[in-house]
C-alpha cells in the first residue's frame, strides 16, 4: 500500500546512526539523578497510608513492593522458586499441617527481629477478621491453629487437606496474597484505622518521601537491610512517578532520559529505535493473563449457553489477525487459558490441543450456527423462536486492546449472521454487569493461576449464582458440569504435580475444550522499555534473569543486578 | 460564551393587596436590604435544589461502591479477594450507603450542613472526602481563579477595543479569531501549547505544579516555580477564555456604540480613549460581570481535562480520578463544591452589582 | 342591544418596592360611561404618568383592575361568556400610542389587516377581503399599493398610524380606544388623522375614547372631555365648557401650557417644574403667578 | 407561515455576508456528512476502510491513504468523513432537543409569569450551576447500551437551561410589546401569540441557543468517550482526536489524526458562530451595517 | 463686538445623501442659510424633511450611510479664525467642539451616560477643553445648574434619578458650560408633556439672555417656534422653502407649503368644521 509506516526507518539511510546523542532532560525529582532509578508508571491516589487491609489503604505499583517481602519468590521468567523470609515449607502427608521455617537473619526495617511470631500474629489476626481485606476466606476455612515452637518455626494446623496453602505466601506476580506484618507495631493498633506511615516493612528500600502534589514516591536504600549478602541493590534511590497518559509526553520524557523504566508504547519505541536512539532497550515478556473471552453459560442467556454456539464463536476468532494487527505488539495466539511460560508447559497437552484445534474458520462457524440457530425467512438467525443478538462487554476503554479484540470478533460474527452489540464499560459498572451475569461475551483477561486447578475451582457448580445475583469471587461464567465438578473437587485435595493429579488435569482440560466456557485469544505481550542512559544491565530477551515488570516485587532483583553507567545528571 | 443579557429584573405585576406587615414596611423602606435578603433566600433555595439533584443523580447511578473497593483490591493483589458480607456491611455503613434512599439523603444532608462532612473518600479511605477536596482546592482556585479573571479582564478590554475600532485591521483579526476559536475546548489549546513550549522548545514544564526540588512554602523560589509550572495550563484557559469574552463583549459593545450618549460624548469633543473607557467600557462591563458568574461553572467543566492533561494536583484531577474509581463521596463532594462555589460567586456578584451599576434599581 | 361601556370605580394599583407602602396607585376610583349611540367623542386628557394608558388597558381588557369593574353591556368584561366575549372584542378596538412598536417587525404590515379580516370573519373570500382592505386604506387616505406588501420599517410613522386606523375602519367597532394616536405626528398628518376620527364618528357611528395630553387636539375634536391627574378624574364636561371655563387649576395649567402658534401670543408668565411635580390643589393656586422669579 | 419564514431567511442572508458564509460552510460540512457512506465506499473500494486491521497500521499519508492509517490500520480519511457525520448528528440531536425544551420552558416561564415563572426559573438556575461533566457520566453509566440518540438526549438534559435562560429574558421583554396587545385584542390565543408573534422575533436567540447546545453536545460526547462511556460502535471526531492524543500520534508524526478533526471542528464552530453573529446583525437593526467588517 | 462677524454660521449649498440599498436618498439639498450672532433660529418642517440631518451634518456627527456631497459651512467663532466646518478634522475639530460649537440632542432620555454622575459628565468637557478652569469646576457646576433651575444636589445624581425635564435641563447646562458661540438644539421638547415643554422653552430663552449664545432650535412643532425663536427657516423635502422673521412667517407665509403647515395646526379656538 502507501508510503510505509510512521515509525519506519528514514528512507535515505538504512542504518541509523546508533550514536545519535541523547538530550538529557531535567527530571522533576528531589534526589540526585545519577543515583536514582526513576520508574514512570501509573496514577497514584494514596500517599499517606500503607495499610493494605482497608480499602485503598495502600498504594500499589508505587514502590511499596520494594519494601515488602514474601516468604517465597516464584519467578515466572526462570521458573525458579526462591525462599526468602522463609527458608522452607513442608506439608505432612495428608496435607493437613504445614511447617514454615524462617530465616534467622531476617529483621524489620526498624531493627526488630522478624519471624514465626509475626507470621502467627498476621494469620491469626486475619483469620478472625472477615471485615478486613485479606481476612476470613481461606484462612478461616483452613486454619485451625498455629504453633510456634521456636522463633523461626511456625506450624500451621489445618481443618482439612490444603495442599495449596503456601500459595498464600508466594510472590508470583505483584505480591503475595498475604504479607506478613510486624507484631510489635500492629498488636496495639486498630487494623481498620492504622495507617502504618512510614511503613515498617522489610526489604532493601525504605520510604524517604511521598509527595502527593507531585504524585511521587521516593524510596531510599536501607543501609541495615538484613539480606544484603544475597541482594545488594545498586541505586541509592528509586523514584516512582506517575507519568502522563498522553504517550506524546511519555515518549518525549523517555527520550530525554527523564525516567529509566516505564510508559512508552511499542510504536514510539519502534520510532526511537529506527531513528537510531541508542539508549532504548526493549525486553519482551508475556503477562500471566492471556486475553480471553468469558462466555456466559447460563441457559437463561439463550444461544450462548450452547457449547456449539461457543465453538462457532471460537471459529470466528481470527487469532492470527488479532495477534498481528490488533495487539500493540505482535503476539502468539493462545489456546490454553494460561500464559505460555516454560514453567506452565507441564500443564499442556498437545494431543488434546490438536484434537480440539482452534482455528479461524467462518465456514465451520456457519455450519454450527445453522444447526442450532438457523436463519428464518427474513435472514435472521433464530434460537428457540427468538432472534439472536449477543451482548459483548469489556472493561477496556474504547480502542483499548480488549475492546479492539472484541470489535474484530463482532465484525466477523456479523459476517456469519450473528449480530452483536459491543460496549466499553467503566470499571465497576463493568464489574457489576459481569458479576451479575448480564452479558453474553466479556472481553478481558483470564485471572492468574499457579496451577490450572486454581482457575478451575472458580468454574464449579457450587459457586454458581443465578443471573442477577452477584458472583464476585464465584463462578462468573455460570458454567455447570457435574463431571467437571467432581474432577475439580478431587484435584483440590492433591498436590498438582503429583502423579494422581495428572490424569485428572487432562480430563478437566478435555472438558474445557469441549465446552469452552472461556475462549483464550492471545498471549499478552507486555514489553518492558528501559533507558540505558544512567543504568545498564537490565534484563534482556537473551538474558531474562528476572521478570522485567517494575510493578512486581521481583523488581528488586533487577535493581540488584543493574549498574550505573557513570552518566551525570543535568545541572 | 454568548452575550448574555443582564438578568431581566422582572417587573412584578402581581396585584395582591394583602395588608402590609411591619417587617414588610421596614423592608420597603430599606430596599437594598430587602433585595439582599431576597437574593440570599434564592441562593439558599438554589443551593439546596442543586445539592439535592446532585445527590439523587449519584445515588441512582448503577454500580456498587463497595464492589469498586474489591475491584481495586483485586487489581492490587490479583488473587481474588473475597468480599465477606461483613466487609460489605461495614463499609456500606461507613460510606453512608445503608438504609433507603431517603434516609441516606437525610443523613447526608445532615452531615453536610451540620459538620461540612462529605463522608469518607474511597480513593483515600479513610480520609474524609472534604479533606481530599480541600487539599486540591487551593491549586484549582489558584489556577482557575487567576486564569478566568485574567481572561475576563483581557477579553472585556480587547473586546471593547475591537468593537470600538471596528473595521480596523486589528479589530477584524481579533473578531474573526474569536469567531473561530471561542468555542474550542481548552484541552485542544493545552495540547498545542505543550507541544510547542514543552516538547519542541523544552522551555516550560509539561506536567505537575511545581519543581519537586523546592519545598512547598512561602518562599520566592516556590512561588516562582508554581508560576512557571502554572503558565501553560493557565495560558490554555486564558487564551480560549479571552476569545470568548472578546466575542461577547464585542457583541455588547456594538449596540452601545449606537447609543445616544456616545454620539453625545463625541459631540462633546472628548478624546477617543476617554470615550472608550469612561463611556463605552463602563456600560458594557456590567452585564459581563453577571455573565462571569455563570461562566464559572462552564470553566470548571472545561478545566477538568486541562488539569488532567497537566497532571495538576487540583480538583479536576481529583474528580477524574474519583470518576475512574467511582469514588461516590468524592465525585459528589467535588460536584457540591463546584455548585457551592459557582452559586456563591454569583451571589456575591449579584450583591455587588447594585453598588456598581447605578442604572438598574435591582430592588424595584 | 347597542352596547355601552362603563367603568365603575376602577382602581389600579401596581406593586412597587421602594415606595412607602409598597404600591403605587395608577388609577383611582375612576368611573365613566361610553355610549355607542349616539356616537360620541370623549377625550381623556392629563399629563404624562397620570394613568391614561392604564385606563385604556383596563377598558381593553388587557389589564384586570385591582378594584372596581369594567362593564360591557352591563356585564364585567372579565366574566363574559364566549359569545359575549366575541361581541366585546368585536365592539371595542384600540388605536395605540406608539406607531412603531405596534407592528411586529417580522411581518409585512398587511398582516395586521388580514388578521382582522380572518379573526372577525369580515370576508369570506380572499378577494373580498382584499377589497375590504383596500377600501379601508383609501378611507384613511393611504394608497394600497404604497403600503401593502411592505415591512413596518419601510413606512413612515404617519402611514403606520393610519394603517391602524384602517384596521379600525374595517372592523367598525362601536368603540375606539385611541391612546395618544397623534403624539408622534406632525401637524399636517395629525390634522388628517383627527379628521378621520371625526369622520368615523359621523359616517360610521363609532364612539371614540380619545386619550391625549394635548388640549389643542381635544379642542379640535370637540365632544366631551375628562381631565385626569394622578389617576383621578378631576374635571369633566363638554369641551366648550371645560376649555372656556376651566374649574380645576390643573386644567387651567394645561390650557395655559399649549404653545400658541402665534408669535404675538407668547407666554408672559412662568411656571416651575418642581411645582408641577407636586401638583395638587394647594400649590396649584400660585403655580401661575405672573412674573414669578425666573426658574 | 413557512413560506414567510423562508422568505425572512432569504432576506436575512442577503443582508449579511458573514451569515451567508457560515451557512455555506455548514452546508458543505452537512453535504460531506450526508455522502459519507458513499465516500467511505469509494475509499475502501469494496472493502470497509474503517474495519479493524483493514490495512497495515500507522501508514503515512499517500495516494492510497490520503490521511494515512491509524493504530488499528483504519483509513483515517474515511474515519474522519464518517466521524464528521456522527458529530453533526449528535450536535443536531442535542441542539434540537435542548432548543425545543429550552424554548418551551422559556416561553411558559416568560409568558405566563407569576409562580410558574418563579418555579421554572429557579429550576433552570439550579440546573445551570450543576457541573455537567460528572452528571453526564453518571447518566450515561446508568442508561444501558446507549445509542447516539440517547447520548444526545442526555446531553440535552443539561444544555437546555442555558437556552431557556437567554430566551426567557427575551420573552419577558417581548411580551409587553404593543403588538402582543394588538394580537390579544384581535382574539389571538396565548399559543398563537407565542408561536406567531414572539417566536419569529426570537429566531436569532434560538439560533444562538441551538448552536451552543450543539457545540456543547459535540464536546460532551468527546468527554464521554474519553472515559469510555460513549455510544458503542460509532466513531466521532472527538474520538479520533482522543485516540490521537492517547496514542501519541503527534510525536509519531501522524498529524492528520489530530490536525484534521481539530480543523474540521474549528471550522464547524466558526461556521456556527458566523451564523449566530450574522443572525444577530440582521435582527438587531442597530448592528446593521455596523458589525460587518 | 465690532471685529466679530455678524454671522456665526454661513451654510452654502449643503447637500447630504444617505445611500441605501434602494438607491440614494438626498436628505438635504442645496441649503443656503446664515445664522446671525445672538439670535434664536428655528428650523421647522414636517417629519422626514431633513432637519436632524442638517443638524448632524453641521455638527459633523453624520454617520454612514450618510455623506455630505457638497457645499460649505463657514463657522465664525468669536476670537478664532473662521473655519469651514466640513473641512476640519481630527484634533482641530475636537478642539472646536463644545468650546465653540455645542449640541443639545433630541433624545435627552438617552444622551446622558447612565453610569456616570451628572457631575462627572460636566467635568469631562471642562477637563478636556478648559483644563485651566479645572479648579473652578466645584463652583461652576452648581452655578450652571442653578441657572437652568436645578438644585446643585442634582450634580451628585445619576441620570436615571432625574425626570425627563430635569435631564433636558442638565443637558442645557452642559451645553453652555463653556459658553460656546453656537448651540444646536434638535427637538429639545419632543415627547414631553406640554407643561414640561413650557418650562424647557422658557429656560432655552434664558440661555441666550444669560450666556449670550446663539441658538439653532429644531422642531416640527410650529407652536414652539412661535413661542421661542426670532427667525424661522422652513424645510420641505430637504430644501429650505422659506426663511424669515418669525412674525412675518406666521402672519404672512410666502411659500404655499409654509402656509399649509401653519393652517393645519390645531388650536384651541379653532374647530373642525
Ligand atoms: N405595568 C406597570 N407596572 C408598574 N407601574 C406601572 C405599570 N404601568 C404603569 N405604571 C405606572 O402607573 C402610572 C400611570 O401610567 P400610565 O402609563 O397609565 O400613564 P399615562 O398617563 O399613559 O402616561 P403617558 O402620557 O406618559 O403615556 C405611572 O406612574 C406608571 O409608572
Ligand atoms: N440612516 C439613514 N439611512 C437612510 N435614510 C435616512 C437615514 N437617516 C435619515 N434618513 C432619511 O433622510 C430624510 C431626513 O431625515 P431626518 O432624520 O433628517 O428628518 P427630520 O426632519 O429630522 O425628521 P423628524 O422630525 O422625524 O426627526 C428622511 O427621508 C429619512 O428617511
Ligand atoms: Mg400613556
Ligand atoms: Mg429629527
Ligand atoms: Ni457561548
Amino acid at each position: 500500500s502507501g508510503g510505509g509506516s510512521y515509525s519506519d526507518k528514514p528512507a535515505n539511510n538504512n542504518k541509523p546512526a546508533a550514536t545519535k546523542s541523547i538530550q538529557i532532560g531535567k527530571a522533576n525529582i528531589p534526589v540526585p539523578r545519577d543515583q536514582s532509578v526513576i520508574v514512570g508508571q501509573v496514577e497514584y491516589t494514596v500517599f499517606d497510608s500503607f495499610n493494605g487491609m482497608i480499602p485503598n489503604g495502600s498504594p500499589s505499583g508505587a514502590g511499596v513492593e520494594l519494601s515488602t517481602e514474601p516468604l517465597f519468590y516464584l519467578s515466572f521468567a526462570t521458573g525458579e522458586m526462591r525462599p526468602w523470609l522463609a527458608t522452607e515449607y513442608k506439608y505432612n502427608d495428608d496435607h493437613t499441617e504445614v511447617t514454615f521455617k524462617f530465616d534467622p537473619k531476617a529483621h524489620w526495617n526498624d531493627g526488630q527481629p522478624l519471624g514465626a511470631a509475626d507470621f502467627k500474629f498476621t494469620v491469626m489476626l486475619l483469620k478472625d477478621r472477615p471485615d478486613l481485606f485479606g481476612g476470613g476466606g481461606e484462612l478461616k476455612e483452613f486454619v485451625k491453629s498455629i504453633d510456634v515452637p521456636d522463633a523461626q518455626t511456625a506450624v500451621v494446623k489445618m481443618t482439612k487437606p490444603a495442599p495449596r496453602f503456601h500459595y498464600n505466601f508466594i510472590s508470583a506476580i505483584a505480591g503475595p496474597p498475604l504479607g506478613i506484618m510486624p507484631e510489635h507495631i500492629w498488636k496495639s493498633q486498630d487494623p481498620t484505622k492504622f495507617k502504618d506511615n512510614p511503613p515498617v516493612h522489610s526489604g532493601p528500600y525504605k520510604l524517604k518521601q511521598a509527595i502527593r502534589n507531585q504524585k511521587m514516591f521516593i524510596w531510599e536504600k536501607d543501609p541495615n537491610y538484613w539480606n544484603k549478602d544475597k541482594l545488594d541493590v545498586k541505586p541509592q534511590y528509586v523514584v516512582y512517578q506517575s507519568t502522563s497518559k498522553q504517550l506524546d509526553q511519555a515518549s518525549l520524557a523517555f527520550e530525554r532520559a527523564e525516567f529509566d523504566v516505564g510508559s512508552v508504547d511499542e510504536q514510539h519505541a519502534k520510532q526511537l529505535r529506527n531513528t537510531g536512539y541508542p539508549a532504548l532497550q526493549t525486553t519482551q515478556f508475556h503477562d500471566p493473563n492471556p486475553r480471553v473471552m468469558w462466555l456466559n453459560c447460563d441457559p437463561s442467556r439463550g444461544v450462548i449457553s450452547e457449547p456449539k454456539m461457543r465453538w462457532a464463536i471460537n471459529y470466528c476468532l481470527d487469532r492470527e489477525k488479532i495477534g498481528k494487527s490488533i495487539w500493540p505488539v505482535p503476539v502468539p495466539a493462545a489456546q490454553y487459558p494460561w500464559a505460555d511460560y516454560k514453567s506452565n508447559d507441564k500443564w499442556k497437552n498437545d494431543e488434546l490441543a490438536n484434537k480440539y484445534k482452534f482455528e479461524f474458520n467462518p465456514d465451520k462457524a456457519t455450519q454450527l450456527l445453522d444447526e442450532i440457530a438457523p436463519k428464518n425467512a427474513a435472514g435472521k438467525r433464530m434460537y428457540k423462536g427468538k432472534e439472536i443478538n449477543l451482548e459483548i462487554i469489556t472493561p477496556s476503554p474504547v480502542d483499548g486492546g480488549e475492546y479492539a479484540i472484541a470489535n474484530v470478533l463482532k465484525t466477523d460474527l456479523a459476517k456469519v449472521g450473528v449480530p452483536a452489540t459491543l460496549r466499553s464499560l467503566a470499571g465497576n459498572v463493568h464489574d457489576e454487569k459481569f458479576q451479575r451475569g448480564e452479558y453474553d461475551i466479556d472481553s478481558s483477561w483470564a485471572g492468574i493461576a499457579i496451577d490450572p486447578e486454581q482457575l478451575y475451582s472458580d468454574w464449579t457448580s457450587d459457586k454458581y449464582q443465578p443471573i442477577g445475583k452477584n458472583a464476585a469471587g464465584k463462578n462468573k461464567l455460570r458454567y455447570r458440569n457435574p463431571k467437571f465438578d467432581a474432577i475439580s473437587e478431587k484435584l483440590a485435595q492433591l498436590d498438582p504435580e503429583s502423579e494422581e493429579a495428572k490424569p485428572l488435569l487432562n480430563q478437566a482440560l478435555e472438558i474445557y475444550f469441549q465446552d469452552l466456557p472461556m475462549l483464550s485469544v492471545i498471549q499478552t505481550g507486555y514489553p518492558s522499555y528501559f533507558n540505558t542512559t544512567f543504568w545498564k544491565g537490565w534484563p534482556t530477551d537473551d538474558d531474562l534473569y528476572e521478570v522485567p515488570l517494575n510493578w512486581w516485587q521481583h523488581f528488586i532483583f533487577v535493581l540488584g543486578k543493574i549498574e550505573p553507567t557513570g552518566q551525570k545528571g543535568p545541572a | 460564551m454568548t452575550a448574555d443579557a443582564p438578568p431581566a429584573v422582572a417587573v412584578d405585576k402581581s396585584q395582591d393587596s394583602a395588608p402590609i406587615s411591619g417587617v414588610r414596611a421596614w423592608l420597603s423602606r430599606h430596599p437594598l436590604a430587602a433585595y439582599a435578603l431576597r437574593r440570599f433566600g434564592l441562593y439558599l433555595i438554589e443551593l439546596w435544589g442543586a445539592l439535592t439533584i446532585a445527590f439523587f443523580f449519584f445515588r441512582l447511578m448503577p454500580g456498587d461502591p463497595i464492589q469498586t473497593l474489591i475491584q481495586t483490591l483485586q487489581q492490587n493483589y490479583i488473587y481474588n479477594a473475597q468480599a465477606s458480607a461483613e466487609i460489605i456491611a461495614r463499609y456500606k455503613h461507613e460510606f453512608g450507603l445503608d438504609g433507603n434512599l431517603l434516609t441516606q439523603y437525610v443523613v447526608y444532608m445532615q452531615k453536610l450542613v451540620l459538620h461540612g462532612d462529605l463522608g469518607p473518600s474511597l480513593i483515600n479511605y479513610p480520609t474524609p472526602a472534604q479533606t481530599v477536596i480541600l487539599r486540591a482546592l487551593p491549586w484549582t482556585i489558584g489556577l482557575l481563579g487567576i486564569a478566568s479573571v485574567l481572561s475576563w479582564v483581557l477579553g472585556v478590554v480587547i473586546g471593547a477595543i475591537a468593537g470600538w475600532r471596528r473595521g480596523k485591521l486589528g479589530s477584524s483579526i481579533a473578531t474573526n479569531l474569536s469567531i473561530a476559536l471561542s468555542h474550542v475546548p481548552y484541552f485542544f489549546v493545552a495540547l498545542i501549547l505543550v507541544y510547542i513550549f514543552a516538547y519542541s522548545m523544552g522551555v516550560l514544564p509539561a506536567r505537575s505544579a511545581y519543581d519537586s526540588n523546592i519545598n512547598p512554602g512561602i518562599s520566592l523560589a516556590f512561588i516562582g516555580s508554581v508560576l512557571k509550572y502554572g503558565l501553560l495550563p493557565g495560558l490554555s484557559i486564558v487564551i480560549i477564555g479571552t476569545f470568548s469574552w472578546i466575542l461577547s463583549t464585542r457583541m455588547l459593545m456594538v449596540p452601545i456604540l449606537g447609543e445616544d450618549y456616545l454620539v453625545y460624548a463625541e459631540a462633546k469633543g472628548l478624546k477617543s480613549w476617554r470615550i472608550l473607557t469612561r463611556y463605552a467600557l463602563r456600560n458594557c462591563y456590567l452585564p459581563q460581570i453577571t455573565a462571569f458568574g455563570i461562566s464559572l461553572g462552564f470553566i470548571f467543566n472545561g478545566n477538568v481535562l486541562v488539569e488532567q492533561l497537566f497532571n495538576y494536583p487540583g480538583l479536576g484531577t481529583t474528580l477524574v480520578t474519583a470518576i475512574q474509581q467511582l469514588d461516590f463521596n468524592t465525585i459528589l463532594g467535588v460536584t457540591d463544591m463546584a455548585i457551592f462555589s459557582v452559586l456563591t460567586a454569583v451571589l456575591l456578584l449579584d450583591l455587588l452589582l447594585p453598588l456598581l451599576d447605578p442604572r438598574v434599581k435591582y430592588w424595584k | 342591544m347597542k352596547s355601552e361601556l362603563e367603568l365603575r370605580g376602577v382602581q389600579q394599583r401596581f406593586h412597587a418596592r421602594g415606595v412607602a407602602d409598597g404600591y403605587i396607585t395608577a388609577v383611582d376610583d375612576v368611573s365613566f360611561k361610553l355610549l355607542a349611540s349616539p356616537p360620541q367623542i370623549v377625550s381623556l386628557v392629563g399629563q404624562s404618568g397620570s394613568g391614561k394608558s392604564t385606563i385604556a388597558r383596563n377598558v381593553l381588557g388587557l389589564q384586570k383592575p385591582t378594584a372596581g369593574s369594567v362593564l360591557y353591556g352591563g356585564k364585567d368584561i372579565f366574566k363574559l361568556n364566549r359569545a359575549e366575549y366575541d361581541a366585546y372584542r368585536r365592539d371595542v378596538q384600540p388605536v395605540f400610542q406608539d406607531p412603531y412598536a405596534i407592528f411586529n417587525p417580522f411581518y409585512r404590515v398587511d398582516r395586521v389587516l388580514w388578521k382582522a379580516v380572518k379573526k372577525f370573519k369580515l370576508a369570506s373570500t380572499r378577494a373580498a377581503g382584499l377589497q375590504l382592505i383596500e377600501e379601508s386604506l383609501k378611507a384613511v387616505r393611504l394608497e394600497p399599493e404604497n403600503v401593502l406588501g411592505r415591512y413596518p420599517h419601510q413606512l413612515s410613522g404617519g402611514q403606520r398610524q393610519r394603517i391602524m386606523l384602517a384596521r379600525v375602519h374595517m372592523l367598525r367597532p362601536s368603540f375606539i380606544i385611541a391612546d395618544e394616536p397623534v403624539s408622534m405626528l406632525d401637524a399636517q398628518v395629525r390634522k388628517h388623522f383627527l379628521d378621520i376620527l371625526l369622520d368615523f364618528q359621523r359616517e360610521h357611528g363609532m364612539t371614540t375614547l380619545f386619550i391625549t395630553h394635548d388640549l389643542s387636539t381635544v379642542y379640535y375634536l370637540g365632544g366631551e372631555v375628562m381631565v385626569i391627574t394622578k389617576g383621578e378624574i378631576v374635571e369633566r364636561g363638554s369641551v366648550a365648557t371645560v376649555m372656556h371655563e376651566p374649574s380645576h387649576p390643573y386644567t387651567k395649567l394645561l390650557l395655559d401650557s399649549i404653545p400658541q402658534p402665534d408669535p404675538d401670543k407668547r407666554w408672559t408668565t412662568r411656571i416651575q417644574v418642581d411645582e408641577l411635580e407636586h401638583l395638587d390643589d394647594n400649590t396649584l393656586g400660585d403655580a401661575t403667578k405672573p412674573e414669578a422669579p425666573i426658574i | 407561515m413557512p413560506m414567510r419564514i423562508l422568505r425572512a431567511v432569504l432576506r436575512t442572508i442577503r443582508n449579511s455576508r458573514r451569515l451567508a458564509m457560515g451557512l455555506v460552510i455548514l452546508g458543505v460540512l452537512v453535504l460531506v456528512a450526508l455522502f459519507s457512506p458513499l465516500i467511505a465506499k469509494a475509499i475502501g473500494g469494496g472493502q470497509d476502510p474503517i474495519e479493524l486491521a483493514a490495512y497495515d497500521k500507522w501508514q503515512v499519508p499517500g495516494p492510497s491513504h490520503l490521511l494515512g492509517t491509524d493504530q488499528f490500520g483504519r483509513d483515517v480519511f474515511a474515519m474522519v468523513v464518517k466521524a464528521l457525520a456522527v458529530s453533526l448528528q449528535i450536535g443536531a440531536i442535542a441542539g434540537v432537543i435542548s432548543t425545543v425544551v429550552g424554548v418551551i420552558v422559556a416561553f411558559v416561564a416568560g409568558y405566563k409569569g407569576g409562580w410558574i415563572d418563579n418555579v421554572l426559573s429557579t429550576f433552570t438556575g439550579i440546573l445551570l450551576v450543576i457541573p455537567t461533566f460528572p452528571l453526564l457520566i453518571a447518566l450515561s453509566a446508568y442508561a444501558k447500551n446507549v445509542s447516539l440518540f440517547q447520548v444526545g438526549v442526555m446531553i440535552s438534559i443539561f444544555a437546555w437551561p442555558f437556552a431557556a435562560k437567554t430566551i426567557r429574558s427575551q420573552v419577558l421583554s417581548l411580551r409587553t410589546r404593543p403588538y402582543v396587545d394588538l394580537a390579544r385584542v384581535s382574539k389571538a390565543r396565548d399559543l398563537e401569540i407565542i408561536t406567531t408573534e414572539l417566536l419569529p422575533n426570537l429566531l436569532p436567540f434560538i439560533g444562538v441557543g441551538f448552536a451552543s447546545s450543539a457545540l456543547g453536545a459535540i464536546f460532551g460526547l468527546v468527554g464521554l468517550e474519553i472515559i469510555g462511556l460513549g455510544p458503542g460502535g460509532v466513531i466521532d471526531l472527538g474520538q479520533i482526536i482522543y485516540s490521537a492524543i492517547s496514542t501519541g500520534a503527534l510525536t509519531l508524526g501522524a498529524w492528520p489524526m489530530f490536525v484534521v478533526p481539530v480543523g474540521l471542528l474549528t471550522l464547524l464552530f466558526a461556521a456556527l458562530n458566523m451564523v449566530n453573529i450574522g443572525l444577530e446583525e440582521v435582527y438587531n437593526p442597530r448592528l446593521r451595517g455596523v458589525a460587518g467588517e | 463686538m465690532n471685529d466679530v462677524p455678524a454671522n456665526v454660521l454661513e451654510i452654502k449649498g449643503l447637500d447630504v445623501v444617505y445611500s441605501t440599498n434602494r438607491g440614494d436618498v438626498q436628505a438635504v439639498r442645496g441649503i443656503n442659510l446664515d445664522v446671525r450672532r445672538g439670535e434664536i433660529l428655528g428650523i421647522a418642517g414636517e417629519s422626514g424633511s431633513g432637519k436632524s440631518t442638517l443638524a448632524v451634518a453641521l455638527l459633523r456627527l453624520l454617520k454612514a450611510p450618510g455623506k455630505v456631497t457638497g457645499g460649505s459651512v463657514i463657522f465664525n467663532p468669536a476670537g478664532r479664525s473662521p473655519v469651514d466646518l466640513l473641512k476640519v478634522h481630527g484634533e482641530e475639530l475636537r478642539v472646536l467642539r463644545w468650546s465653540a460649537l455645542s449640541y443639545l440632542p433630541q433624545g435627552s432620555m438617552s444622551s446622558l451616560n447612565p453610569v456616570m454622575r451628572v457631575h462627572d459628565q460636566f467635568k469631562d468637557v471642562i477637563v478636556e477643553h478648559a483644563p485651566d478652569r479645572k479648579e473652578a469646576v466645584g463652583d461652576m457646576i452648581p452655578r450652571l445648574l442653578t441657572q437652568v433651575g436645578l438644585e446643585p444636589r442634582v450634580a451628585r445624581m445619576y441620570p436615571h434619578e432625574l425626570s425627563g425635564g430635569m435631564k433636558q435641563r442638565v443637558l442645557m447646562a452642559i451645553a453652555v458650560a463653556l459658553e460656546p458661540d453656537l448651540v444646536i438644539a434638535d427637538e429639545p421638547t419632543t415627547a414631553m408633556d406640554v407643561t414640561i415643554q413650557r418650562v424647557i422653552l422658557q429656560s432655552l430663552a434664558d440661555l441666550r439672555t444669560d450666556f449670550g449664545v446663539t441658538l439653532m432650535v429644531i422642531s416640527h412643532d410650529m407652536g414652539v417656534h412661535a413661542q421661542l425663536v426670532d427667525r424661522v427657516a422652513v424645510m420641505y423635502e430637504g430644501q429650505l422653502v422659506e426663511v424669515g422673521d418669525v412674525r412675518q412667517v406666521f402672519k404672512d407665509p410666502q411659500d404655499p407649503y409654509t402656509r399649509q403647515l401653519i393652517e393645519s395646526i390645531p388650536q384651541v379656538g379653532r374647530r373642525a368644521s
